[in-house]
């Protein structure tokens, strides 16, 4: 019965991440991740993590996908072609990164030499990763941690609502006279390599300087 | 009262980020205070200042990095008590010449001039190389800043050669450093940087030859010296004024500073090996530096190579490797940089009433009206051209001494400078303060705000020629007593 | 002892008192208050010498040299300069004479200076520069006789650029103010030389420690003897380094008579006869230094015949008459060089200011082609001018005469190949009475021209305007010259007052010293020279009298053939200039001294500064170091620049990429 | 059944993640790659977790996935804004970074 449950939730893991990175349409890549999640919140139940398999189902492919479907309908899911502007040899060698990629770490878990891989795993007993046993251990031995990580979610929270806020009230005098730290650590006209040799970046007061500025060169 | 270094060190670091955070208007009032608040801790240092012992006093010692030896390590002893009393000084007078002027960005430029402060501060109370490395370099960066936001017309350009030459310095002598500290170690775990520990531990003599040539290096470019010097014309040209006089009397003295503290206590044999290639050095930097400040008309660039000229004269009295070219040294650098600072003040507020040339063919004259800066600026030429009663004649007289006792041809051909400093210093003043008026002159007197700045500095300047045994008796014992640098004591008198 | 080193303290900060005080209240003194209060200052300084001379006295002979010491100056590892002055009889005589002689001169300028826009500057200055030169006479150390040594250029410098204005005046000012930074450098190393074997920088500690730490000729000491010389012939105008004199007298008249002839230009004089027992100890350097004495005398003499400038005919003549201080202190005869040193002071200040009359007379007109027939016009000036003549010339019985007859008859004395320096001298002597009397009959005999008429009738010609005799340029009369007033001795009281005292003195000034009658200054000079071999030498009474009775034919036959050239025979002179064409083109160019100077010194390092400026900085320093930095940084900069494409993924294929070389590295490893 | 299996799934899903983030364009689907990415290394988390039969590795994967969550509301917050400000959707177009 395991073995059934594990190759279709496998297979169907699987299809669903090729489903992500094959399909061309950002909206049917998002369901194609959604049905992925619930595939892998199966293995999470084989693999005795009641907790996190209902965590997975629940905020991930409940929330955070509704959210990805928001923004896919917000910005448009246009089509986009497969093909890297850039030329094919980047997807060759995509393809020959990922395919080494993978018989590496084949190579590395499989040919570890750990005694208990070619097994189910230690016996457990019945409260194994149950939503008690995570939670005990969530409020006791990793208090830090669970903390921490709320308030990166926090943290999270408020820049995503700085990011796409609508910045129609402040005027550009106005903004140009708002300092951030990046003044501090970069201020205009002395950062860049490029304004340095006369790239194709812009140096108002220096025109002296950079007789290259108005042609902007290509990259070679 | 117990005295911190540390306290002196990030006070001005600590006020500079305060005045980031003050509107920008007050940016200018917090950092002058912060300035104010440095010298007068500095000048509290210098009246307890035990000028009889030669040792480091105040010194503060925390690991700071243990596994790589790295000790955070300050300490005060003759060799930098007035350096650090010239830089404490000197900030807070352009700081103040500063906050009278209008800056873009006002709180940036207050920021990035109190990081230089600390950062100078810091390398020279450093007692831990790689403490001093990590300051010298922090230096480049308020200064690459200042100069390339508030800089002149050709900022840039200038900026990126000032950061090449410096940087081509600064990393030969990181390399120059971790090379000293590797090498020195006496085992894999029993890394140390401080120099009193390196100096324990000396280094085999090839090994020293090409760690000495790669610190000679980074120094000789931040000073300038001739031939490393050609970032200096346009540098000078473009830095804004109260940087350029930081820069001008302040930093090319740590690098001096630099020969003193490091390669004479840790390179003894490579010092006295290339005893005589620094002392030719130097003495080129005096005949081209002079040569060159009498023939250009800029006044920005004949004071910077008569500075060139004056840092010959420093390197020469550090590598006379005897005590009277030590103390003349020191002397000097405290010296220099009380006379270059007000020069270019008056530079400055000659330009302003030559219609803002800054060429000596268009100015001429300006002493009709102006009597009182007239004055300052004669007594700052005379200092300048190290006049005997001046300030830097007792300097010079003592380098020249040392630099006799062990290799006297040297030192009558190094004394050929000093009539060329008689003559570029007088042609400035002549050029701009004599003969008929030029056509955009206008004869303004000293107005009291730069007053407030000029006079104080010329008045500490006739105070020092009147009585140089202050300065002199409290680098005494460093020099020449039992904590003196090796190299310093194993040099015998007098030369072949 | 105490009285004597406050005497000696006040003497030297009176003028610095001054200095300061009129620098500082000068603008807001009516009138001439500047003026009066400078002179006050050097009255009080004057004072003070005498009371130091009465203190001095007051010791025993063994004791009269007193060290009085303010506070350690530079006073480390090894090196032991205090703020200290030698007060002994040299030194005192030199403040009585320098401060004597400024005190008249302030009183002159008071008058003299009226109507000029610098009136407070000028007194500030002079009030500096004597505070300047009694720190160089009172210097009991090396390093405070070197301070002062500068502190007197510096102060001549700015006196003599004191009309900054002028073209003219700037140039000759920082001449000057060169030529005697090299006399200071010649100081410094000379310093050096001497520090070196005695370890002390002491005036003292070093004459005493110097028997010891050499013996006769050593090669150091004989070395910075030299040195020594060099920078007292800077400052004494002796040759090779005396260009810069004749310059000088672009500034105020007072300050030629203040500097350029009384006082500034004898401390190459003193510094001889202060270092006494170094040059008996280094006698080859004591010949040179004689040498150099003897070529200036007559070098300056000749010139002197030709050139036309009144005050550059005097210039030359202090020149001639510094020939001979030198020459005698350098060969032994201290007194009778400063008894020289201090009757010219008198007669050569007084011609000065007689002179200063005699061109204010003119409006600023300084070429003796141009004067003439002023004996009525200005009879006080020209009776003054009449006894500074007499008395440089040697006339018997003015002072010039004991004194210059007394320095040769000792180097007479001491034989050898010194009988050359004594015909010399009588040579010279001869030039001497030529060319005063060249002066005076030019001046003030012949045809009045219309100045001198204009005066007669009772009032002072002004010119309309007024052009630089050098350039042709029209002065600038707000601080370029004195103004439109000029003041002339008949009409003010101070400067009257002034040149009547000295001539007085030009007159008297020799009684000190009468062979086989008076010995004042040779007895008070007495204890500094207690250790000289060569001092109080008693020649023989034949020589004597052959030395007094040929002293005074000399002069008389130079300034009879004088009159009969100038006076008897209006033409004759332009005949004997065109017969001797030749030689009078080197005198009046002063021997091309100017133009050697300049080619072998000026232009080459003119040449190598424009060298360095045009071709090395742009094509070395400029070039290969700043370009060949920049190009190999640059050329690195676009090579890793090329990587960074901006295309996020190429990042992200090198992210994996490292990714997988480090995971085949650590398969491999494992 | 064995812990391998969920292994080679877990390596499996990791690579396909990797190859695209390196051939997709739109900075939506990159960010979807990356989940795919995170997710595989929580299934192997919870794989290993099982074969020790230590609960930490649980936790482990819950903390991944809070950071995930993280990074998927800046990376969307990113996007939005990009949006607003008329920028290309599209990584390629994006090359301020270009030296």
């Amino acid at each position: 019965m395991a073995e059934v449950l594990f190759f279709l939730a496998g297979i169907g893991a699987i299809a669903g991440a090729v489903g992500v990175v094959a399909l061309r349409n950002p909206f049917f890549s998002v369901l194609a991740l959604v049905s992925h999640l619930l595939s892998l919140a199966a293995l999470f139940l084989l693999l005795h993590a009641e907790f996190v398999a209902a965590a997975q189902v629940v905020v991930y492919a409940g929330a955070v996908m509704v959210l990805y479907v928001f923004v896919v309908a917000y910005v448009g899911g246009q089509d986009e072609p497969l093909g890297p502007r850039a030329g094919s040899g980047l997807r060759l060698v995509s393809i020959v990164f990922g395919a080494v990629l993978f018989v590496e770490l084949c190579a590395a878990t499989l040919g570890s030499g750990l005694q208990l891989i070619d097994t189910n795993g230690t016996a457990v007993g019945p409260g194994f990763g149950s939503p008690a046993q995570i939670g005990e251990l969530l409020l006791t031995r990793f208090l830090l941690p669970f903390e921490v990580a709320s308030f990166l979610l926090l943290i999270a929270a408020v820049g995503a609502v700085v990011l796409a806020r609508r910045r129609g009230g402040l005027t550009a005098a106005e903004d140009q006279a708002r300092y951030s730290a990046m003044d501090v650590l970069r201020p205009a006209y002395t950062g860049t390599t490029a304004e340095g040799v006369g790239g194709p970046h812009r140096l108002p007061a220096a025109t002296a300087a950079a007789p290259a500025q108005t042609t902007p060169v290509e990259d070679a | 009262m117990t005295l911190y270094l540390s306290i002196l060190l990030f006070a001005p670091l600590a006020f500079g980020v305060l005045g980031l955070l003050a509107p920008p208007r007050a940016a200018a009032r917090v950092a002058l205070a912060g300035t104010l608040l440095t010298a007068a801790y500095a000048i509290a240092f210098l009246v307890d200042f035990d000028s009889s012992s030669g040792a480091l006093q105040y010194v503060t010692d925390e690991t700071w990095i243990a596994e790589l030896g790295i000790s955070y390590k300050l300490g005060l002893d003759g060799l930098n008590l007035f350096l650090v009393l010239l830089a404490a000084v000197l900030w807070f007078a352009c700081t103040l010449w500063a906050s009278m002027r209008d800056y873009d960005k006002p709180r940036l430029f207050f920021f990035h001039l109190a990081l230089a402060e600390t950062a100078v501060l810091g390398a020279l109370l450093a007692q831990d190389l790689a403490l001093f490395v990590v300051f010298f370099d922090l230096m480049l960066v308020p200064f690459f800043f200042l100069t390339g936001i508030w800089g002149g017309a050709k900022r840039v350009q200038a900026t990126i050669k000032l950061v090449i030459y410096t940087l081509v310095g600064s990393l030969l002598m990181l390399t120059a450093a971790v090379a000293t500290g590797v090498l020195a170690a006496t085992g894999p775990l029993d890394l140390s940087f401080a120099f009193s520990d390196l100096a324990q531990r000396p280094l085999a003599t090839t090994s020293q030859y090409w760690i000495f040539l790669f610190f000679a290096a980074a120094f000789l470019v931040k000073m300038p010296a001739f031939p490393l010097h050609g970032w200096m014309p346009d540098g000078y040209r473009n830095m804004p004024l109260p940087v350029l006089a930081l820069f001008s009397a302040v930093l090319s003295k740590v690098a001096a500073y630099g020969f003193l503290r490091i390669c004479l206590p840790l390179f003894p044999d490579a010092t006295s090996h290339f005893q005589t290639l620094m002392l030719l050095v130097a003495l080129a930097s005096i005949l081209y530096g002079s040569a060159m400040a009498f023939t250009t008309t800029e006044t920005r660039l004949i004071l910077g190579y008569s500075s060139v000229a004056q840092l010959g004269f420093i390197t020469l009295g550090i590598f006379a490797l005897n005590p009277e070219g030590a103390q003349g040294a020191i002397l000097q650098a405290f010296n220099h940089g009380l006379v270059v600072a007000p020069a270019f003040f008056i530079v400055a507020l000659l330009a302003e009433r030559a219609g803002g040339s800054e060429d000596i063919r268009d100015m001429g004259g300006i002493a009709m009206r102006a009597p009182a800066l007239a004055t300052m600026f004669l007594i700052v030429t005379f200092a300048t051209l190290a006049m005997p009663g001046s300030s830097n004649f007792v300097g010079e007289f003592l380098i020249l001494l040392g630099v006799f006792k062990s290799q006297m041809a040297i030192a009558i051909v190094a004394s050929t400078g000093v009539v060329l400093a008689s003559v570029y210093a007088l042609r400035l003043f002549i050029a701009t303060m004599h003969n008929r008026t030029g056509p955009a002159v206008e004869s303004r007197e000293l107005s009291l705000r730069d007053g407030l700045v000029v006079v104080p500095l010329v008045l500490a300047i006739i105070a020092i020629a009147l009585y140089p045994q202050f300065a002199l008796e409290r680098s005494e014992k460093t020099v020449a007593g039992d904590a003196a640098p090796s190299a310093l004591a194993t040099q015998p008198g007098s030369g072949p | 002892m105490t009285s004597l080193k406050i005497f000696a303290w006040l003497t030297l900060l009176a003028p610095l008192a001054g200095t300061i005080a009129i620098g500082l209240l000068g603008r807001r003194l009516p009138g001439r208050g500047a003026g009066y209060l400078g002179t006050a200052a050097l009255a009080l300084s004057f004072a003070s010498a005498i009371g130091a001379l009465v203190s001095l006295q007051g010791l025993g002979e063994e004791e009269r040299q007193v060290v009085a010491v303010a506070w350690d100056y530079a006073n480390t590892v090894g090196v032991d300069a205090q703020l200290s002055l030698l007060v002994d009889p040299l030194s005192v005589f030199m403040i009585l004479v320098v401060s004597g002689v400024s005190m008249l001169i302030h009183l002159y300028s008071i008058g003299y200076l009226d109507s000029d826009r610098g009136y407070v500057r000028f007194f500030a200055y002079l009030n500096y520069f004597v505070f300047s030169m009694l720190l160089l006479v009172l210097a009991g150390n090396f390093l405070v006789l070197i301070i002062g040594w500068a502190f007197v250029g510096a102060a001549s410098y700015m006196l003599i650029s004191f009309w900054y204005r002028r073209g003219t005046a700037t140039r000759a000012g920082i001449k000057a103010f060169v030529i005697n930074v090299l006399g200071d450098v010649g100081l410094v190393l000379g310093t050096f030389f001497i520090f070196k074997h005695v370890g002390t920088l002491d005036l003292l500690g070093t004459f005493e420690r110097s028997k010891e730490a050499f013996e006769p000729g050593n090669a150091d000491l004989t070395a910075g003897c030299i040195l020594l010389l060099v920078g007292a012939c800077a400052k004494s105008a002796q040759i090779p380094l005396h260009t810069w004199l004749p310059d000088a007298m672009e500034g105020p008249t007072p300050v030629s008579a203040l500097i350029h002839a009384a006082t500034m230009v004898t401390a190459g004089v003193y510094l001889v006869a202060r270092m006494h027992p170094l040059f008996e100890l280094a006698p080859t350097a004591a010949d040179v230094g004689a040498i150099i004495g003897c070529l200036t005398l007559l070098v300056a003499g000749t010139i002197a015949i030709a050139v036309t400038d009144l005050k550059r005919v005097i210039a030359y003549s202090t020149m001639s008459q510094i020939g001979y201080m030198f020459m005698a202190v350098s060969a032994g005869a201290y007194a009778a060089g400063l008894f020289h040193l201090m009757t010219h002071a008198f007669f050569k200040a007084l011609l000065f200011m007689a002179a200063g009359s005699l061109i204010a007379a003119m409006a600023g007109q300084q070429d003796l082609d141009k004067m003439g027939g002023f004996r009525r016009a200005l009879p006080f000036t020209y009776g003054c001018f009449a006894i500074g003549g007499l008395a440089l010339a040697g006339v018997p019985p003015f002072s010039g005469f004991f004194s210059k007859d007394e320095i040769l008859l000792l180097i007479g004395d001491r034989g050898g190949w010194y009988w050359i320096l004594y015909v010399a001298g009588y040579v010279g002597a001869f030039l001497t009475g030529i060319y005063t009397f060249r002066m005076i009959f030019r001046a003030f005999f012949g045809e009045p021209v219309p100045e001198a008429r204009e005066l007669e009738q009772g009032h002072l010609h002004h010119a309309e305007v007024h052009t630089n005799p050098a350039t042709g340029e029209v002065e600038d009369t707000d601080v370029g010259f004195p103004g439109p007033d000029h003041h002339i001795a008949e009409r003010e009281p101070s400067m009257k007052l002034a040149m009547g005292t000295l001539a007085l003195l030009a007159v008297v000034g020799g009684f000190l010293q009468i062979p086989k009658v008076t010995h004042v200054i040779d007895h008070f000079l007495e204890p500094t020279f207690h250790d000289s071999a060569l001092y109080e030498r008693h020649p023989s009474d034949g020589m004597l009298a052959f030395g007094l009775v040929l002293g005074t034919v000399v002069a008389l036959a130079g300034i009879a053939i004088a009159y009969y050239v100038w006076v008897a025979n209006p033409g004759l002179s332009a005949r004997v200039r065109s017969r001797l064409a030749a030689l009078h083109t080197v005198f009046v160019n002063k021997w091309f001294f100017d133009e050697l100077i300049d080619a072998l010194v000026v232009r080459p390092s003119r040449w190598f500064g424009s060298f360095a400026q045009q071709t090395f900085e742009r094509v070395v320093v400029n070039g290969v170091l700043v370009g060949g930095t920049t190009g190999v940084v640059k050329a690195g900069s676009s090579a890793v620049r090329a990587a960074q494409t901006g295309f996020l993924r190429y990042y992200a294929a090198l992210i994996v990429l490292g990714m997988v070389v480090i995971g085949f590295y650590f398969l491999m490893a494992a | 059944m064995d812990i391998g299996w969920y292994l080679a799934v877990s390596a499996l899903i990791f690579t396909i993640g990797a190859a695209g983030v390196l051939t997709r364009r739109s900075p939506l689907v990159i960010l979807l790659c990356l989940e795919l990415m995170l997710n595989a290394a929580n299934l192997a988390l919870i794989a290993f977790a099982r074969m020790h039969g230590d609960p930490d590795g649980q936790i482990f994967a819950i903390i991944v996935m809070v950071v995930a969550a993280c990074e998927v509301t800046i990376g969307l917050g990113i996007i939005v804004a990009m949006h607003r400000g008329r920028l290309p959707i599209d990584v390629d177009e994006l090359r301020e970074l270009q030296g």
